[in-house]
């Protein structure tokens, strides 16, 4: 299968060396980005990224680590670092990258030639933007007590349910997602995964406010939705084990540094706005954090060192979305502590040229710990997968 | 708290009854333009005799203890108080210690009757120890003062029918009075996470006339105001650990009760160790307090008891919000506004790592050989 | 029953206000305590602090809490703590006082006149000396689980079994113990409290070297011992009661100030010793563990006015224990934290005129959250009875 | 350690099996009268080639790298290391970089052969941040220097072949030689608490040759140190984990085994999280500072390897007796064993709170603003 070239990028990254690729990307963020978009303290919605998205499609940018027979800049894991690295530098934001970090990974391993053909163009383009779909009410952490129910009808299924905690989902045009295939199996068995327009009837979208006052989740109803059979994607009743990997990738997603390093990058200018940066007791505070980050890096290129080799992730993924939480957790403390009354203020206090956010990173830090399976659920897994040690 | 006197004990049940009645964490949610307050449910507390606790009963007041109001708030604020009790507290103290008796004739009887609303407006910058340094300048201007400088962190937010500032007149601190109405006074609102109203202050030769009370008053001022606002944060503590509680004795997953998680048992036992911890240290502090003889030494009390009720509450909520899971993130659940009135609660008058500066500055480690 | 005047106080101190009686013990401490123990860094054997209990006997002071009937001072808890504070102030040393602490209380409440009148006043002239029974290998903190049997024969008791961390149990002439006289009764039942002779044939002590290379804690081996069943103290199979109620009045002494105060000015005074008194980053650490201490007071306040008010001390005493253990555990990690290197010297490191041994509050915090019932346990105790929290 | 090379494979191989055949944790009991070490364990060490691979080839060591060693300390320190591998590893990197022609000829070839045992004497205080200031003076005598000072925790304690000397000439802080039988040196061992033995050598007017390198020599030789001696941590953190882990899966109390009560997995896991970040952050600490071009760099990643491990090491071993309960705190059980080599090797060179310090002074706070 191949795609139009406007589609893919034309150039060869992987002949590229490290350096030359980071100046590459470098000049593209300074040239395209916009600026008005830059360090931005909120996740983004659609509205406001959609310009940004097509951008990035059109120079074929939007699939770092696609392989370029399907659309992607098939960069190999270093070289994704180095993007990575260069986008929270600049302060560029995240787009609706579920179908570009999910979505497309899976269908490239898991879907047939159909669902690829079909699929996988739209999210280069940004025609189509895909939800998740996994939590149910009453179930938030345990991923494999899925309700939702899809009978099977002719060519198509009828599905019924709800989910939950679906990251902008009122943006999606699609929604891929776990259903229960058959009601007698086990618990893990019978669950499928299936992916379904959102324009079906039958579907109802709530967007719930967070702390922060935002509406980045949702609750999505089912009402006698039917989606066609050829949606499913793998085997029938086998979904468990797709999610579960999927899972697996998004706990490295999940405990990526960025949103550590971003906050201590935070700390450290709040410091200076608020005169503290030559405090003792804040430097080696600092200092403290400093190191923390540079190990949860180190710890990051462990796990990715593994990707990049082309191993498996083991169950001992949970460590990195632990830490990363959790350090950035720790940093959300500490500008909260050095804001001071800062802290009495919602939304931007009168700082600095711009005002900052004291609150930002502390309430993205709560949802951090929870989303993705609790830090409470990572370390039972740890615990019994890794450790060893016996269940009760 | 074991030995509450009788009169203590009404007091108590009093606050209670009215908070049952006329609180709800959801009446946090809206902003009450322009004050930062509803002034029917304040009215409803000048009733119950909150704002005339601490006034004398030659001035119409209830001539109560700080204990006593302290007592009151831990139940006003279990349900949350979008109420400035407090700042109103705050300014009383200012007044009762450092006013002359013109003044606290003609204000305490209407703060007693929950009529007059006085605000201090003393700290500048945000960050920091609040209050350690003051650029706003008194100059001479005949027996009255003038005033410029700008306030932070004002509250009650508007409707003050005056406000005491701390000042410098070049050479020492003094607290001065401006009536609500003078002119050169430039009000701007803050929102804070809880909703709730904050100023900022600016004054441009505005006039003033001089408490003969200074840094000194001041000082106790803020160790009452330190020791009021660790109860009303011992109150949302109760509130947040009961909700709490609850949500673990009922919420299941995997099949269980969640509250049945060793793991989550161990972490809630930690909770409310924080909790009975405040209560302690605030009842120490309150007696310290109250038998000190030096503003330092109110003051060192204070920072204690504020520094453990400000980082209990910020682990009591964040450790409510996990333990509710992504339900605590959205902003329908109540328990929410419970971290929300935390983080403004613990950072007004000075935060943990604040008050342990403070309390640093006080004290120093001493030899056992120096002291044996 | 009355004792001879020569082994109680012959002062009424619950006539004497407290500032005096404060003087009273102040000065009797400065007279009496032999200079050279004074803040002794580890516990002290019998044999180094022997005379010092006989001076205390001799005047009447070795048992405060006792009241002045059975020879003790008959301090009022108000008092009583005033006399431990000074106590501490002073540096004065524990003598083995298993027996004052807990055998008198127990008799006096529970004993029978022949028992009181055996044991109590050979307690008050340290002619016996006592050790406690409880704990048994493999069953460190689930103390219902006692194992050592006593069957009744005739007029008396066989025991078998083996008890372990008996307290200094090398140095005592009697033990109080936990035996199971009802094989068959469910775990908490079936339990009796027994006092024994050391000497009686059959009893075997092994004392144990700490960490700290103390020989703190003994193992004691029962092979077919035989005590006179009169022994048995309360009703027999209801010892269980007896021991909760004891273990209750154990924690809030575990879980006093005095180790964490002591180590806090052992930490004030190594910072003088390095020159770190006045490093900022140091000064506000210690004024924070200040605070903990004083809010460990605070809280000691709450439980022992409870008792003071002659009220039940409830499950929630754990609390005590807990946070008595963790602040001393804390401190003393600080106390090592600031001895840098000092912290690779065993023994006293050179500093100062007398040498300051770093390891001691850290040795000692190590089992401070392990006996009397692990932390765990205690913290397990709260979750279920008092926060009512659900058993899984 | 993701991707070891065929040749550190085997280097690791060597190690595990020295280690399995003849270290114990037991072997840690008996001090080791004069020299803190047994002389016959140190031959069979060098048979293995150990000392010699600091030692370039040319001067008949293997010419090997930081992180190769650091690799076989890792496997040496599981069962406890009662040699001293670090501290002859220390000396030799200070000779390697600093010494002349004449020295290195003389020196290293001994040290490879495991015959010579150079120890540095460089720290005179036993707290804050060892080494940054230097009161020990070397005073020039025609072509020889005279060093007079004292020096703390010099390991080993006795036996050495010399003595590199970290003194100031009164304007530089310099290196110096000193033979292990010269005159004027009076050596004083102290006991660990593991029995190790370090020692306090004083210097009275003691003959020196002086070293071409300076404190920058000796920096990049503390830092190389440094994380040798966090890859030792590392072992040790590994071993106690293990013992520890086997311990909650066997004992049993209240009916199960006590690996099964969530609290105390939830527990373990933070000390595995605590091992698998010492271990990452060593190896790219070790890369860093083999990449890079200044001393202060090299120290940098040092620092922030040496923090990571001396903090995992006392949280880790500090819960192990924890979760043994009593018999932790036994001297008759290995894993005491473990705590106290830890509290002894997290202090030397530096603790966590010593390098947090260090790493402190040599960044600082930017602000996104100038950053971006």
């Amino acid at each position: 299968m191949t795609y139009p070239r406007t589609q893919g990028s034309t150039t060869d990254w992987t002949r590229m060396d490290d350096a030359a690729f980071r100046a590459a990307v470098r000049e593209f963020f300074a040239r395209h980005y916009p600026e008005n978009l830059r360090y931005a303290s909120a996740r983004l919605r659609l509205d406001e990224v959609r310009d940004w998205y097509a951008t990035l499609s059109e120079h074929g940018w939007i699939a770092p680590s696609w392989p370029q027979e399907y659309g992607g800049m098939g960069l190999d894991p270093g070289k994704h670092v180095i993007f990575v690295e260069e986008q929270e530098a600049h302060g560029v934001a995240r787009v609706p990258d579920h179908g570009i970090i999910m979505v497309g990974p899976l269908l490239i391993q898991e879907g047939t030639d159909e669902q690829r053909a079909r699929y996988l163009p739209r999210i280069l383009s940004g025609e189509e933007i895909w939800c998740q779909g996994y939590s149910e009410p009453g179930a938030g952490s345990d991923l494999a007590n899925v309700r939702t129910a899809a009978v099977r009808d002719g060519d198509d299924y009828i599905v019924n349910g709800q989910k939950t905690w679906s990251t902008l989902a009122q943006d999606g045009t699609h929604m891929f997602m776990l259903v229960r295939t058959d009601q007698d199996a086990k618990k893990q068995e019978g669950i499928s995964f299936l992916l379904v327009d959102m324009t079906t009837p039958g579907i109802t979208v709530r967007p719930m406010k967070t702390l922060a006052g935002h509406e980045e989740f949702c609750e999505v109803f089912f009402d006698d939705v039917r989606v066609p059979a050829a949606n499913i994607v793998g085997e029938v009743n086998r979904g468990w084990s797709i999610a579960k990997a999927l899972l697996t990738f998004e706990r490295l997603f999940l405990g990526s540094p960025k949103l550590a390093q971003s906050a201590l990058s935070r700390l450290g200018t709040l410091a200076v706005l608020t005169g503290q940066n030559d405090d003792p007791v804040f430097r080696e505070r600092f200092a403290g954090l400093e190191m923390d980050v540079a190990d949860l890096n180190a710890l990051y290129r462990h796990f990715s060192g593994i990707v990049k080799a082309g191993g498996k992730l083991g169950p001992d993924i949970s460590l990195q979305k632990i830490y990363g939480t959790e350090t950035f957790s720790r940093i959300a403390d500490a500008i909260v502590e050095i804001a001071g009354t800062g802290a009495m203020i919602g939304g931007r206090a009168p700082l600095g040229d711009d005002g900052f956010d004291v609150l930002a990173a502390f309430y993205n830090a709560r949802p951090a710990t929870i989303y993705g399976g609790t830090n409470e659920i990572q370390r039972n897994i740890v615990a019994t997968a890794v450790l060893d040690l016996p269940r009760r | 708290m074991t030995n509450l006197s009788e009169d203590r004990r009404m007091l108590v049940d009093s606050a209670r009854a009215f908070a049952e009645r006329h609180l709800s964490p959801d009446l946090t949610r809206k902003q009450q333009l322009p004050a930062g307050y509803d002034p029917t449910l304040w009215s409803g507390l000048a009733e119950l005799g909150v704002p005339a606790m601490l006034v004398p009963e030659d001035m119409g007041g209830l001539g109560l203890t700080l204990s006593d109001l302290a007592a009151m708030l831990t139940e006003l604020g279990k349900p949350l108080l979008p109420l400035p009790v407090v700042p109103v507290a705050f300014a009383t103290l200012a007044l009762v210690h450092g006013a002359d008796k013109d003044l606290r004739e003609r204000l305490l009887p209407a703060i007693a009757a929950g009529e007059a609303l006085p605000a201090v407006a003393w700290q500048e910058q945000l960050a920091g120890l609040p209050g350690t340094t003051v650029a706003t300048t008194a100059q001479e201007n005949g027996d009255r003062w003038q005033l410029t400088g700008t306030k932070s962190m004002v509250l009650p937010a508007a409707d003050w029918t005056g406000l005491i500032v701390l000042a410098s007149d070049g050479g020492e601190q003094g607290l001065f009075w401006v009536e609500g109405d003078a002119a050169g006074i430039a009000t701007e609102p803050l929102a804070g996470p809880d909703d709730s109203l904050s100023a900022t202050v600016t004054f441009e030769m505005a006039e003033a006339i001089r408490l003969p009370g200074g840094r000194d008053v001041f000082d106790t001022a803020l160790a009452g105001a330190t020791l009021l606002a660790s109860a009303e944060l011992l109150g949302l503590i109760h509130g947040a650990m009961d909700l709490t509680l609850d949500y673990l004795g009922t919420r299941k997953q995997f099949g269980t009760a969640i509250g049945a998680f060793q793991a989550l048992q161990h972490r809630a036992v930690d909770m409310h160790l924080a909790r009975v911890l405040t209560g302690c240290s605030l009842e120490t502090a309150l007696e310290e307090a109250e038998c000190a003889t030096t503003s330092a030494d109110r003051l060192r009390a204070a920072s204690r008891a504020k520094a453990r009720a400000s980082a209990s509450a910020l682990q009591v909520t964040k450790e409510a919000i996990q333990m509710h899971g992504g339900i605590g993130f959205t902003d329908e659940h109540v328990i929410g506004r419970y971290l929300k009135r935390a983080l403004v609660l613990q950072a007004w008058l000075g935060n943990a790592a604040e008050q342990r500066r403070r309390y640093a500055a006080m004290s120093r480690p001493r030899s056992t050989e120096t002291t044996a």
